[in-house]
């Protein structure tokens, strides 16, 4: 009854699922960042309880799991500067509807 | 307090208990006792709020519940408590019920590292600032979703504003904690106070003796009470633009929780102050007591009150200037100098 | 840094930052930036004296040597340096160099006012005079062959400076191409010797010429070839016919490049190279020769000359025959120290015929007279410098020329068969005397011949006349007095020099008027003396007093004057002979190129022409018809694939998801299948 | 029970992150996903202290809850409460869970399969303080990256702020949408 590092694998896996899910189906250009943050998460997930199964990795997964979070500030900040910038442009942030380059 | 502490450590073993049992039990009970503490800080602050408000405007104050009304406080929480509540039929019924539970509950986490007396804390985290820090972001989130829940533009205003405020006050409250932290090579709070322990007349080795962490105590101050949306920052409430802000549309019991979490922060901010800068327990004469400690979040309390009864509100633009273009420069300046201060007189 | 080097250094670097500032920004800076050339020249003429002043009176000895080199970059066995070396002749010349270069560029302020480009012609100053410090500085014969080519190319600039004017734009490719040949020539001397020596350095060649690496027949054609640049740019015979054309530039470029500096280089350069020149009698002998030739021919030409600047010309021209001659007959530093008077003399000269020209507005000598009254300075200058070049005692001629005839004679009194040199150098320096007072007389005696110009004529602006007096001054001073030559002698000369001198003296004669015995000085001395009263005698009965009448002696001799008056047509024998045959093979080249090599060409158009209509029906059929198959197949492809590219990112994203995901699972599974 | 409290934690753990997460996918008002993503960020940072990554679980909370979530929600109250009740919120609904249903089948036996090559949990070393450690590879081994990725941040500043402001110039009437 020992947690494992295969429980934590499938929890990250799901939350990975669920963010794709999001990333592929939702119109909303805010959802499907939130998609995109939830597979940032899994990734993170992943990178800490790994070091944490791996006593002799020197907390690298630590580490790299605070750069994707420093990463996921940055993304998110111009991610949402954009959509934003989307809206003003096209007045809609349905990202089906942004389907050609040039206004 | 002392033996508070004593009976809160000795708990266990005279329950005859250990492993994981024990351990929710003790949590159990110091949740418990910290939840006492906060209500009653709260009542005593509101009354504390009342009655200087009423010296600093020539007025009495309450005076007819008890003596000097000194429970009228309580009769008001009684009050609160009894009342109807009230959902607005257009709100978003989850978030304007989860709301305030949210704004507390992240006021009140916050206390679970706060030592609450000389040496003792509820959860004695070796990173109690860091979770602090982190604890409070949760208060702006659930402003926010009383902003949007309560369905009323003064509210979403409110809320928007509290969302901006407070993502720019928590820089450079983290900045300027950062001086004492890096003097005292630590960061939990009881060992941060303990540092600053010794010295002449155990004064000495106060944080806020040192020049940048001097200045870095005002703008800490500052910055708290911006997080805390206390006045002179208090633009999510403003009673005067937006009615009250995010909390316009809330009565009666919920209202009482938006109301205990302020005090709740206040406390937190003046504790923490205190606590990094002045020495926490350390006092004069080489006494070491958690009176002295609660005496300086005291006072640290009544100049929050005194500043609201004092300032007149900022404009947001004046707010954002004051947080973008003075305090966080500072802060990163005064982190550079407390690094030198270090290099040159430390080694 | 060795002050010398640091001096070295500035002395280069200043005239080349004057052009690069001058050819930047000069138009746009006030008064066109001259004050930024005079400036620099000035500081590099003061440092020069300060060379000259350090090695010629403070560290004075007869074999000093300052001598840096930097490596510079090698190519296969050689590796490539270059460098400073100073001696006392170095030291000379930088003065020589110096003095003549800061006064031209004063005096062309005033006679350059308000022309066109007038920064540019200040920045060729500044190119020529770094150009002509390089060359004299320069420590080794690739760093010398550069500025030689560097001289030439700004004095190709400088004469081509009118370059609308259609007979200068002439002149100066006529100049570049000249001294071109002669140029290849030095080429191939260099290339000699550096294949017989491996050294580029002139020491080192010294040495190995020395030590007989290279010798005998070799050594002469090579010094005769390197001679051969020195025929080039000194306009000696039978290349001197750019000189002449070359005064179609601005007069200060004449006095600069083609009176003082630039043609002197030759013999600098003979000079320099003394010790190997004097190991091989046969080259010697040739370079007598052909000094003497250009001395006597140049000579009878100036006399029928009307052209101001062209009598100044032959007259250069013949001057520096006696410098060559000197150096072949081995009267090393007669040669050279003849070089030094002759600059500053004849710089004189042409500037004064600047302020001549400068005044009358034409350069033909029959349409002025009687300019003395209206230019007394330029007169007076001008009459010093005919003097001195006249060969008349207590002027610097008077001793240079006095050493050079002691030099001829002491040779010719050794080899009785070579006394001609001494006889034709004598004979050209009474009719150098003759035509330099005919230029004297019709200028500035007499009647004048064109009312209106004279009316228009007037005394030239300060900046000429200073340098014209200062000038002066250094013609009367640069012969020291009578004894010039015997200090002079003493000078110049490092001991290994006059070892070599006299290793030439014994198969030569005596090798200067000190070392020469008594009679053969004084003789010489007194010959000379009467030849120029002679010719001045004869000037002044011809073109002064007019008792004999130019004109009917012109017409009882007229062949001879005919041939004087055309230069010998050599001129002519160019374009007739050597141009024609040019031309002559340029015809048979085109003939074979049109006849055979177009013929091959034509008949491969035909084969190509069949190749190719064989190939393009290939093309057409074959591959075109692979491709547009190929094109079918693709744009079948697309039409359907469009549809999955439909602009929406998500789309593409499950898209490529679900293939990832099919991938997986296959993969997962497949071990079951199988 | 000593086992059993740490791993009824985890799995409450789970539940929440999954949960939240699952109604972040799936909930039809996007202010609730929102603020769903809360819970699950939290839950994310309960599950971090618990595998001993103290310094990684606070800075989740400071960054994700204080700040990203913050930035979302703005993002979400900037352009508007758009999607109406009748509007289409989703688009390849059903292609969306086969991927899913796909890739959890091919990746979970995957998972399950592979030799990690990990510690059992009973031989793991007790969990100690791990901020200390962290601070040391950053100013260490990771300086560059450290360095760099403040850079990053700063750029990301910058850019968001050109990019979110870039509209204010054309306000003269040349937008398009304004004159459309």
């Amino acid at each position: 009854m020992t947690i494992g590092i295969e429980h934590y694998l499938v929890v990250s896996l799901v939350l990975f699922l669920l963010g794709l899910f999001i990333v592929v189906t939702h119109r909303n250009g805010v959802r499907i960042l939130m998609g995109v943050e939830l597979i940032l998460n899994s990734a993170n997930l992943n990178f800490v309880a790994f070091n944490r199964y791996m006593p002799d990795s020197a907390l690298s997964g630590n580490v790299f799991a605070i750069f994707v979070i420093i990463l996921a500030a940055a993304e998110a900040v111009v991610a949402l500067a954009i959509v934003l910038a989307v809206y003003q442009q096209f007045s809609t942030i349905h990202m089906d509807e942004i389907s050609n380059m040039k206004h | 307090m002392d033996f508070l502490m004593n009976a809160m450590q000795s708990l266990p073993a005279s329950m005859q208990l250990s492993g994981p049992l024990a351990w929710t039990i003790t949590a159990l009970v110091a949740a418990g006792v910290t939840m006492g503490v906060v209500s009653l800080v709260a009542l005593l602050a509101v009354y504390a709020e009342r009655k200087v408000s009423a010296d600093m405007q020539a007025r009495v104050g309450p005076m007819h519940v008890g003596w000097h009304g000194i429970l009228q406080t309580t009769a008001d929480a009684i009050k609160l408590m009894l009342k109807e509540d009230l959902v607005p039929a257009m709100a978003d019924k989850w978030l304007f019920i989860t709301a305030p539970l949210l704004v507390f509950g992240g006021a009140f986490i916050g206390w679970a590292v706060l030592p609450l007396c000389k040496g003792w804390a509820p959860v004695d985290l070796n990173i109690g600032v860091v979770y602090l820090l982190a604890t409070s972001s949760l208060v702006a989130l659930g402003i926010i979703m009383a902003g949007w829940g309560s369905h009323n533009k003064w509210s979403l205003y409110g809320a928007m504003r509290t969302a901006a405020q407070f993502l720019s006050y928590e820089i450079p409250t983290a900045l300027h904690l950062l001086p004492a932290i890096l003097l005292a090579g630590s960061l939990n709070l009881t060992a941060l106070a303990n540092s600053q322990a010794g010295g002449m007349g155990n004064m000495a080795n106060w944080a806020i003796w040192n020049p940048f962490c001097f200045l870095s105590f005002f703008c800490y101050f500052i910055s708290g009470l911006a997080e805390t949306n206390r006045v002179p920052f208090d633009l999510p409430e403003s009673e005067s633009e937006l009615v009250a802000g995010f909390h316009v549309e809330y009565s009666g019991m919920r209202f009482a929780f938006f109301f205990l979490a302020e005090y709740a922060e206040l406390f937190l901010v003046s504790a923490i102050a205190s606590l990094v800068f002045l020495g926490g327990w350390n006092g004069p004469f080489g006494l070491e007591s958690s009176f002295l400690y609660l005496a300086k979040v005291l006072v640290m309390m009544f100049v929050a009150i005194w500043l609201r009864w004092t300032l007149p509100r900022f404009r947001i633009d004046q707010l954002m200037g004051l947080c973008w273009k003075f305090l966080i420069p500072l802060g990163l300046i005064n982190i550079l100098g407390v690094g030198f201060w270090i290099y040159y007189f430390r080694t | 840094m060795h002050l010398l080097e640091i001096l070295s250094w500035l002395i280069l670097a200043l005239p080349l930052a004057a052009f690069a500032v001058q050819m930047a920004v000069g138009a746009r800076l006030p008064r066109y930036g001259d004050f930024i050339s005079i400036g620099a020249i000035s500081l590099s003429l003061v440092f020069c004296l300060l060379v000259f002043f350090r090695v010629i009176v403070l560290e004075y000895s007869p074999d000093y040597v300052f001598a840096v080199s930097y490596p510079w970059f090698s190519g296969g066995s050689i590796e490539f340096r270059w460098g400073f070396y100073i001696d006392n002749v170095t030291a000379f010349m930088l003065v020589v160099v110096g003095v003549v270069s800061t006064l031209v560029h004063i005096y062309s302020v005033g006679y350059m006012h308000g022309e066109e480009n007038y920064h540019r012609f200040f920045a060729y100053l500044g190119l020529f005079s770094f150009s002509m410090f390089l060359l004299v500085l320069c420590d080794n014969l690739f760093t010398l062959y550069i500025a030689w080519e560097l001289v030439g190319v700004s004095s190709y600039l400088l004469i081509g400076f009118y370059y609308t004017k259609h007979s200068a734009a002439n002149a100066c490719i006529k100049a570049f191409l000249t001294t071109r040949v002669g140029d290849v020539f030095m080429f191939l001397g260099i290339l000699l010797l550096v294949l017989y020596t491996g050294q580029l350095a002139y020491h080192d060649v010294f040495n190995a010429v020395a030590h007989g690496e290279i010798s005998g027949t070799v050594l002469t054609i090579a010094i005769v070839c390197l001679f051969g640049g020195a025929v080039g740019k000194s306009a000696q015979f039978p290349l001197h016919v750019w000189l002449p054309d070359a005064m179609e530039g601005p007069t200060p470029v004449s006095a600069l490049i083609h009176a003082a500096t630039m043609v002197a280089a030759g013999v600098y350069m003979v000079g320099r190279m003394f010790p190997m020149f004097s190991q091989s009698a046969e080259a010697m002998l040739v370079i007598a020769y052909i000094g003497l030739i250009t001395a006597f021919f140049a000579a009878t030409i100036a006399i029928t000359q009307n052209d101001i600047k062209r009598v100044l010309a032959y007259s250069t021209i013949s001057q520096l025959g006696y410098m060559v001659t000197a150096l072949g007959v081995g009267a090393y530093t007669a040669g050279l120290y003849h070089l030094m008077t002759h600059a500053f003399f004849k710089a004189l000269l042409f500037l004064c015929s600047g302020s001549v020209i400068h005044a009358a507005h034409t350069q033909d000598m029959r349409e002025m007279g009687g300019l003395r009254k209206k230019m007394p300075i330029t007169f007076a200058t001008m009459l010093i410098g005919t003097l001195a070049i006249a060969g008349v005692p207590f002027f610097s001629g008077f001793g240079s020329k006095d050493a050079i005839m002691a030099g001829a004679l002491a040779f010719g009194s050794e080899h009785g068969a070579h006394m001609t040199i001494f006889i034709g150098l004598f004979v050209a320096a009474g009719m150098t005397a003759f035509y330099m007072f005919r230029l004297i007389f019709m200028t500035f005696y007499g009647e004048s011949r064109n009312q209106h110009s004279y009316d228009h004529a007037h005394e030239s602006p300060a900046s000429m006349t200073v340098p014209l007096l200062i000038l002066a001054v250094l013609s009367i001073a640069g012969g020291f007095g009578l004894y010039g030559g015997l200090w002079f002698n003493h000078l110049v000369v490092p001991p290994a020099l006059q070892e070599a001198a006299h290793a030439a003296a014994e198969h030569g004669g005596e090798h200067g008027g000190a070392h020469g015995e008594a009679w053969i000085h004084y003789g010489a001395m007194g010959l000379s003396i009467f030849v120029a009263a002679l010719g001045i005698f004869l000037s002044w009965v011809v073109y002064g007093v007019k008792w004999i009448s130019a004109e009917k002696t012109a017409a009882a001799i007229r062949p001879i004057y005919q041939l004087s008056f055309n230069k010998y047509y050599v001129d002519e024998f160019y374009q007739k002979i050597v141009i024609a045959f040019v031309l002559w093979i340029r015809k048979v080249l085109a003939a074979f190129d049109r006849i055979v090599i177009d013929g091959i060409v034509n008949l491969t158009a035909p084969l190509m022409r069949g190749g190719a209509t064989f190939s393009g029906g290939f093309d057409h059929y074959v591959v075109d018809g692979v491709l547009n198959l190929g094109a079918l197949i693709v744009q079948a492809a697309g039409s359907v694939s469009v549809m999955l590219q439909n602009g929406v990112i998500q789309s593409y994203i499950l898209k490529a998801a679900i293939a990832a995901a099919v991938i997986l699972v296959v993969h997962q599974y497949i071990q079951f299948w199988l | 029970m000593d086992a059993l409290l740490p791993s009824l934690l985890f799995y409450a753990f789970a539940g929440v992150i999954l949960g939240s997460a699952a109604f972040t996918a799936f909930a039809r008002d996007i202010v609730h996903a929102a603020f769903s993503l809360l819970f699950t960020f939290f839950g994310l940072a309960c599950l971090y202290l618990y595998l001993g990554a103290d310094f990684v679980g606070l800075s989740q909370v400071v960054i994700y809850v204080g700040g990203i979530l913050v930035l979302l929600l703005f993002g979400v109250m900037f352009t508007g409460h758009q999607t109406q009740e009748t509007e289409k919120r989703t688009v390849n609904f059903y292609w969306g869970l086969a991927l899913i249903a796909l890739l959890g089948a091919g990746m979970v036996p995957a998972l399950l399969k592979a030799p990690w090559a990990v510690k059992s949990a009973a031989e793991l070393p007790e969990a100690k303080s791990t901020i200390s450690s962290i601070a040391t590879l950053l100013m260490t081994d990771y300086l560059l990256p450290f360095e760099i990725a403040s850079l990053l941040l700063l750029m990301a500043l910058i850019g968001a702020v050109v990019i979110a402001r870039g509209e204010t110039k054309t306000d003269e009437g040349e937008s398009p949408e304004t004159s459309a």
